[in-house]
């Protein structure tokens, strides 16, 4: 199996290439670097020439690679398929030489698209990019329409800000008085857990200002997300009540 | 129209004349400009092109007559420039953005304008404390869709203007009072999903 | 005249009418791709312009002639257009928007994003087929980073879904339209050879 190819008196066919395992991805980026090192094209029967090459990394690669083992035995498999070809004489039936010119041209399909991101490289490192603006309109539009909106959207948008980078403190931080919602926290979860049910009117009708509602209300968020507590409503406008999870009394 | 590179200039054509020169200072600024979520000063613009005050000045002046016929006009405002559309678009504006109204406010004015709701008012710098970022053209367009209004300047240096929501706010979401809220979907509102940082590419 | 139904006239349309009628068409037009937050189909731009789809090509392509030299471009994609800053000028709107040198796609996904952008769509099976490797993390970086959407779902079992390249693409790579990709290389003529991005899909 001695190649016509590398370096003289090297014992692996590996030897003096230097591809690293980090270098490529997949059996087919593999097999054009190869062909590329040997300044061969890409298609028909020069593949041969590093058909060993490919199988002997392959090999290689074969438990570091579990995933894609699959489709490296199939590339091998051809270039076995390649390589006899060329060595024996014409015994192949047809589909075999389907499965030989289906490499060559996915061969062929693939390095040009490695052409393709060469470019877009290249592009990137020009620096030259073009920018959108961002300033959004300052036209006077109508009023959005009535019931519209999407409440949990707008819930969502503002829970990620608290998880992403901003204690909910900071959030329903008022002006004049502050509310830190773990005391709320705390507050519910022991009325929750002697009276079992609290309706969100008297908890609402209980707070001083807005800025002590709000820190109530991010608090009941709170405990809906732990699952400590669920809340129920009856009706689109009818009154919320705040359900302990556990049985009341319990533990 | 004059792709030409030929430096040389006909006397009659101005655009021809913008071209000559210096137009790679105007362009850079046209560039500039419009990339902007805000008005630029004549010294900022100076600063990021390193080019003089007079040079800027300059391109300022022919940038502002050659809009002066478009459909984008370069407004100055106490020595501070800003490209908008046309003043007799504004139909054709609000017609365009009237079917983007169907879509939703974007992220950066849902999470303002909750900031707003949940603290019951807020300046420009408290929004931009909580969120990190420049919020300007998130509260321009919940201004512009009176989602939120001014309630009032607070008395601090600059005066800066404390932000409310409107009953616009309330009606947008179907709400007759904060007490309405609970009755969102919470599992949906706290998906994890949504806050795992991308992956690297 | 029995109706009066246009009764509303603004003052600045006197400037509109002074001007040749298709350049009121493109500067309306220029005017609604400035103040849109997103690239405008030519159907939309008739929609709100009233005009029909040649008289829009046509004030587009007038567009696109005006802006290959000024400090804004115009960018097609797949029929849909959008004004963006010209790519030379990437360094001085960087430093104006105070953004970093962006970090480089590995090479996994630009390969990626030239077999979407080259067959106008393809499904992660087909991309996988083309680079013969799991392409799933390199599809997810390019989705948060917008430069590829997805487009609908196959009708085949698993309805796998459908990818095409965004308008970002072009802007991120500095380009105006696909045209401008190079063609694809492929050495011997086959079904692909030759292949150009479709123009719309």
């Amino acid at each position: 199996m001695t190649a016509t190819w590398g370096p003289v008196g090297q014992e692996s066919a590996l030897g003096g290439f230097e591809i690293d395992i980090d270098d490529f991805e997949g059996p087919l980026d593999l097999l054009v670097q190869l062909i590329e090192k040997q300044g061969l094209d890409i298609t028909g029967v020069s593949v041969l020439a590093v058909t060993d090459q490919f199988v002997a990394f392959a090999h290689q690669l074969h438990e570091q690679f579990a995933e894609a083992a699959s489709e490296f035995l199939l590339v091998a498999s051809r270039l076995a398929l390649l390589k006899s070809r060329a060595l024996l004489p014409r015994v192949e039936p047809e589909d075999e030489e389907e499965s030989v010119d289906d490499l060559a041209e996915r061969l062929r399909v693939y390095a040009a698209f490695k052409a393709v991101a060469m470019d877009l490289d290249a592009r990137l490192r020009a620096g030259e990019s073009s920018f959108i603006r961002v300033a959004e309109p300052s036209l006077p539009q109508p009023s959005p329409e009535p019931g519209a909106g999407d409440l949990m959207r707008l819930l969502s948008a503002l829970e990620r800000l608290t998880q992403v980078d901003t204690p909910v403190e900071s959030l329903i931080e008022a002006p004049t008085r502050r509310f830190r919602v773990a005391d709320k926290v705390q507050d519910l979860q022991a009325r929750l857990r002697s009276q079992g049910t609290l309706a969100f009117d008297s908890i609402a009708a209980a707070c001083a200002d807005r800025a002590e509602l709000i820190a109530t209300f991010v608090a009941v968020l709170h405990l809906v997300r732990q699952r400590t507590a669920t809340v129920e409503q009856s009706g689109t406008f009818g009154s919320i009540v705040l359900r302990s999870t556990r049985e009341h009394g319990d533990g | 129209m004059a792709t030409d590179s030929d430096a040389r200039t006909e006397p009659d054509d101005a655009v021809a004349d913008s071209l000559d020169g210096d137009f790679g200072l105007a362009r850079t600024i046209e560039g500039l400009l419009f990339v902007a979520d805000r008005a630029l000063s004549a010294a900022e613009l100076g600063g990021v092109t390193g080019a003089s005050d007079v040079e800027v000045q300059a391109a300022l002046r022919e940038l502002i007559a050659h809009y002066r016929t478009r459909g984008i006009v370069l407004l100055e405002h106490r020595n501070a420039f800003r490209l908008v559309s046309a003043p007799d678009l504004a139909d054709h504006c609000r017609r365009l953005l009237g079917l983007d109204q169907r879509r939703q406010p974007s992220r950066a004015a849902l999470e303002t304008l909750g900031i707003v709701a949940y603290r019951g008012q807020a300046t420009r710098a408290e929004i931009e404390r909580v969120r990190g970022v420049d919020s300007d053209s998130a509260l321009a367009s919940l201004l512009a869709r009176n989602l939120i209004r001014e309630a009032g300047r607070l008395d601090a240096p600059g005066r800066p203007a404390v932000f409310t929501t409107t009953d616009t706010f309330l009606a947008y979401f179907g709400l007759t009072s904060l007490d309405e809220l609970p009755e969102l979907d919470l599992d949906v509102a706290s998906d994890e999903a949504a806050v795992r940082p991308p992956p690297d590419v």
